[in-house]
């Protein structure tokens, strides 16, 4: 295309790589606390840089998790507990590989690429368990045990929604979805598959009514307790990294991609687009409680089955209108 | 290719080389009982691994099911032909019978008596 | 579907009204001019009567021999409660509470020797009251 | 060369330490009432970093609220000795510096002789300013030392 140089070097190391997975990290957990703050009437982080309004607050948790003792309790195996929250943040940052950001801008270009995307997307589930399962604790294993039925609660909501909207472009190759999308956008010709995959991204990142795994008042961080310092980032910080992996998949899926631009102007647009999935994420932490594990559950197998179903079917009527 | 390998090399190295950071620079005195198991601030007490209630484990017995199913109607729809109106046909009607399914047992999976 | 809505728009009003925060360092609410702060002696008054000590519930107050051969209180701060009522015992009204209750110390010695309790030594802390 | 590098790291790790303080839930008496006060709308303590966190493997303030008897103090210490090692202790209230009103009872402990204490703050209960005030002393503490 018509880039400086490579796009897949752009899209190795800063766009949907891994400066812009780090950089999410820190950009992301600022505007939720601040986002929650201005909710609730309060500042928020605000001291620590006053001119930026506490952009820097996430960098000084950072720095301070990174400065601060590693502990590696004697129960466990040493090993897989150091290596299980690296292995979780990575794996939770792959699927990125095959998302295309603009033109040119992509890994590995592959004509089921979206579709690999979801189905790793889906797969890192067995991480967090295992996980909890290493760190061999009360509240991890309760957590480990909510994060199984929580995903068996989103899962196959999330799986249909990407199917209505494969079935919908007839393709999963990133290029030939956002093509497809040219006209109208995936979101306004099949509104129930967006609805439906906003509502599995909340529950597929446990953000706030679906926060069952690490409930605060009940299990102590869920799987998450027993890490602290630089373990703790990854293992914490993975949730977010798969916010931004499903907030980019659904910037391709449902709204269009990088249209109207390409290039690097394309990069910028499906930054922007992304919003659309985070902000709301970030804003429920203010506004609603949280479910039990079985409203949860009933939830995710009762309406938003339904939900799904229904997308599904609206894009067969779509495609065989067509 | 190289894009992927890059990928993962910086990314893994990244994700390591914050770790050894750690190792290196940050303070250490171990003690045997910042070891322990973390039992909010009291020692730890009785085994780890409970019995579970297996009052919503239906729910993981119909996921691995219809999770296979959408899967393989992912797969059709990926790799058909253009236009096959049956294929189309046949994930309408699968799709339905999981809905089906589903409303029939519902209250029974949400019934937490059965399943105790 | 509705209520969902509601609440998101309910989130997003709030999110754009002012914060309701006490920025401390700069603003300090406002308690009124009879909060029950740090308690400062004014030697003049003081006519010894012991009555603080007595009526102390921490029994907080201890009298000291001072150089000018008179008897004076001094208040222990890890004892004292703050209640006031040594300010209300006091007949001669040396006593008094000033409008400081930011009492913080970096090191175990909170004993105040009476000469220690001057008015003087309590600043008025800098910054603008708060709205609530 | 090597103690510059050290230097440096060393003063980012204490800028980083400085501006998040994480206590984890400790309530030992009923200045915990004031803790709730402080980190909600109105004196929000996340303006300095302040963030209540579930675990001690990532705090590393405690803030003991009032009073500790005996029994607390055996919690008290061992939720010290677990958290990971840059930490920080602040004394609340008349009870946790000295006793208050249970000074002298045989039950209670000073904080003091529990764990080492980097702030006092007088009260019963202290003002949620005072204990930010304290805060404020602890992040100097933290800003000033030296190593």
């Amino acid at each position: 295309m018509d880039l400086p140089f490579s796009g897949d070097l752009i899209a190795a190391l800063v766009f949907p790589g891994v400066l812009g997975i780090f950089g999410f990290l820190v950009v992301a957990i600022w505007l939720e606390r601040k986002l929650v703050a201005r909710v609730q009437w309060r500042y928020g982080p605000l001291y620590v840089s006053k001119p930026l309004g506490g952009l820097l607050q996430p960098v000084a948790d950072l720095l301070k998790l990174v400065f601060s003792e590693l502990v590696l309790p004697r129960h466990t195996n040493r090993l897989f507990f150091a290596a299980a929250p690296i292995l979780l943040f990575f794996a939770e940052g792959l699927p990125v590989v095959f998302i295309a950001a603009a033109p040119g801008v992509v890994m590995a270009p592959h004509p089921y690429g979206l579709a690999i995307a979801v189905v790793l997307v889906l797969l890192v589930a067995v991480l967090v368990v295992a996980m909890a399962w290493t760190e061999a604790d009360k509240f991890t294993y309760v957590g480990a045990v909510r994060e199984i039925l929580l995903t068996a609660a989103y899962e196959v909501p999330l799986l249909l929604a990407a199917l209505a909207m494969f079935i919908l472009y007839g393709t999963a190759d990133p290029y030939g979805v956002v093509e497809a999308q040219s006209n109208l956008w995936g979101a306004v010709l099949n509104p129930l598959a967006f609805v439906a995959y906003l509502v599995a991204l909340l529950m597929a990142t446990t953000r706030f009514p679906f926060e069952i795994p690490e409930a605060e008042p009940e299990v102590v961080l869920g799987p998450y307790t027993e890490y602290g310092s630089t373990l703790f980032i990854y293992a914490f910080g993975a949730n977010y990294v798969k916010l931004y992996v499903l907030a980019l998949l659904g910037s391709v899926l449902f709204l269009g991609g990088w249209l109207p631009a390409g290039g690097l102007a394309g990069v910028f647009i499906t930054l922007v687009k992304m919003l659309v999935f985070v902000l709301p994420a970030m804003l429920v932490r203010a506004i609603y409680p949280r479910y039990r594990i079985d409203q949860a559950l009933r939830i995710g197998w009762g309406k938003l089955l339904a939900l799904s179903v229904a997308a599904v079917a609206l894009s067969l009527v779509w495609r065989l209108l067509r | 290719m190289v894009a992927i390998l890059i990928f993962v090399v910086v990314f893994l190295g990244a994700l390591v080389a914050l770790v050894v950071v750690t190792f290196l620079f940050a303070p250490r005195r171990p003690s045997e009982i910042k070891e322990r198991r973390f039992e909010s601030g009291g020692p730890p007490y009785g085994p780890v691994q409970r019995r579970l209630l297996m009052q919503y484990f239906g729910y993981i017995y119909l996921v691995t099911v219809v999770e296979a199913a959408v899967g393989l109607a992912l797969v059709a729809v990926l790799t058909a032909q253009p236009s096959a109106p049956m294929l189309y046909l046949a994930i309408a009607l699968l799709l339905a019978a999981v809905l089906i399914v589903v409303l029939r047992y519902f209250k029974v999976l949400n019934d937490i008596r059965r399943w105790s | 579907m509705i209520i969902h809505l509601k609440l998101f728009a309910t989130a997003v009003k709030q999110l754009l009204q002012q914060p309701l925060t006490v920025r401390w360092p700069e603003e300090r609410r406002d308690y009124g001019d009879r909060v029950r702060g740090f308690i400062v002696n004014d030697r003049s008054k003081c006519i010894s009567c012991q009555l603080c000590e007595a009526v102390c519930p921490a029994k907080a107050i201890k009298f000291h021999l001072e150089a000018d051969g008179r008897r004076y209180p001094g208040i222990d701060w890890g004892r004292c409660i703050l209640c006031g009522y040594c300010v209300d015992a006091c007949p001669t009204g040396s006593l008094q509470h000033v409008n400081n209750t930011e009492i913080v110390w970096t090191d175990l010695d909170v004993y105040k020797k009476p000469s220690e309790m001057d008015p003087d030594d309590a600043a008025p802390l800098p910054g603008t009251k708060s709205l609530i | 060369m090597k103690t510059l590098v050290s230097q440096a790291v060393a003063r980012l790790a204490r800028w980083g330490t400085k501006w998040s303080l994480w206590p984890p839930h400790l309530v030992t008496a009923c200045c915990g009432v004031e803790i709730g006060h402080i980190f909600g709308s109105v004196y929000d303590a996340e303006r300095f970093g302040m963030l209540p966190m579930g675990s001690l493997r990532q705090s590393n303030i405690i803030i003991i609220e009032g009073t500790i008897t005996l029994k607390m103090a055996k919690f008290v210490k061992y939720v010290y000795e677990q958290m990971p090692e840059p930490k920080y202790v602040i004394a609340m209230g008349a009870c946790a510096i000295k006793g208050g009103v249970f000074y002298g009872s045989y039950h209670m402990v000073p904080a003091s002789k529990v764990v080492p204490v980097h702030a006092y703050v007088s009260g019963c209960p202290p003002t949620p300013e005072a204990v930010l005030k304290a805060v404020s002393k602890v992040q100097e503490q933290i800003g000033h030392a030296e190593n």
